[in-house]
């Protein structure tokens, strides 16, 4: 298990070759988070990805623990960029190693929705229109309880 | 002393991310901190004001009624966005 | 949308890159399979994936074809191996590009189970045992079901 | 002609991969065409024994019922395993 922040671009297929060489791992489900060019209709030239050192470390570790109790996982990976990001960057990976690929999709799925709720980043976002923060999401919160009643 | 952090909107609208502060007496709890803090006037009273506005006690969510000790470190924040 | 089958092995990292670029990509989910080592308690030491060329690649096309009628996705990449495999290897990559995590989930893991259902490939593994033709699982049939009531 | 393929654990019992065999009269649809094949005897019972047995034409999926003209090209083999 593996979290990582960090300003640095990464290859998924090379983060990814870190669960290779198991072979017990049938299934690896990835997601990747990019920059989007436009958000709640503004244009987006620019985002600035701010983090709680220490805080948001501890709480990925504790929704990748949490999807380990849940699930019958092998191994996770979380990376999150910090910083300035531009529309096509990649801002997140989750990465999830199992033996079956149900546990894979369903462990993957509920460590970013649950990301997008408890671990302290926060995005600004420079649009044509000025900068602003970006609000949360009442469709992210929904996603993140709808763990509860697994 | 008690290490106090603001993120996002809200280090902005203060014109910091930090500081030390001793425990101020008559402060036990997240709801009399941000009280205390909002009663410095200006820019503080988004403590009392911001939508939503979250805490974090030693680097764990908190709530209001939150017990806050000396040599605590206790952040203020709005509701993540990252992903 | 791009539906390939080869013997070589890929890279999803480059695979992924296919996407990159498209500023309305917000995610991505990729799914990879291998090859476990062991499968019914017997130990793998090598396996034969077996299709039906032609109507295999017209089959993987009608499933990305039906998840983009689905789901709002932007792109969609399927690469499936035959050939001799060993344990570690990767089979199968499903790729699923779109605005919103949701969709992607929810259209990489359909592709998947109806993949495991209605693409005409047979495994074949050679265990300690000796050789066997692996049986259709139940449990696949039922992943595969599962969406018609979606 | 028909165009006859045959796939995985029944391509091995049959020993051949494929074949072309002029369309046997009185043979309309699926089912015809597995007794047909069948009375063959020896291995080509598998054609009706072996479980689960799928069929497709010109590359769809087809039924015991499905109807075959002469020049199709028609698949036997076990429930996919791909994946």
């Amino acid at each position: 298990m593996s979290v990582r922040i960090q300003e640095a671009d990464f290859d998924l297929g090379k983060e990814l070759a870190e669960f290779h060489g198991d072979p017990r791992i049938g299934a690896v489900v990835a997601f990747v988070g990019l920059v989007r060019d436009s958000n709640d209709a503004a244009r987006i030239l620019e985002m600035t990805l701010e983090h709680y050192p220490g805080m948001t470390e501890k709480a990925l570790a504790a929704i990748v623990s949490e999807a380990g109790q849940r699930w019958s996982i092998i191994d996770a990976l979380v990376i999150h960029r910090v910083g300035r990001l531009r529309p096509t960057d990649r801002i997140v990976a989750v990465a999830v190693a199992a033996e079956h690929r149900g546990a894979a999709f369903d462990a993957g799925e509920f460590i970013i929705d649950q990301l997008k709720t408890r671990a302290p980043f926060w995005k600004r976002e420079l649009t044509t229109a000025g900068a602003r923060w970006v609000e949360a999401r009442e469709t992210d919160e929904q996603a993140s309880e709808r763990w509860q009643m697994g | 002393m008690l290490k106090i952090l603001y993120f996002a909107h809200l280090r902005e609208a203060l014109g910091q991310g930090d500081e030390n502060l001793p425990l101020p007496s008559g402060v036990g709890d997240v709801a009399a901190l941000r009280r205390y803090l909002a009663d410095r006037g200006g820019p503080w009273h988004h403590l009392l004001t911001a939508r939503n506005l979250r805490c974090a006690i030693n680097q764990e969510m908190a709530r209001s009624d939150s017990a806050i000790a000396d040599g605590d470190e206790v952040a203020f924040f709005p509701p993540v966005t990252g992903g």
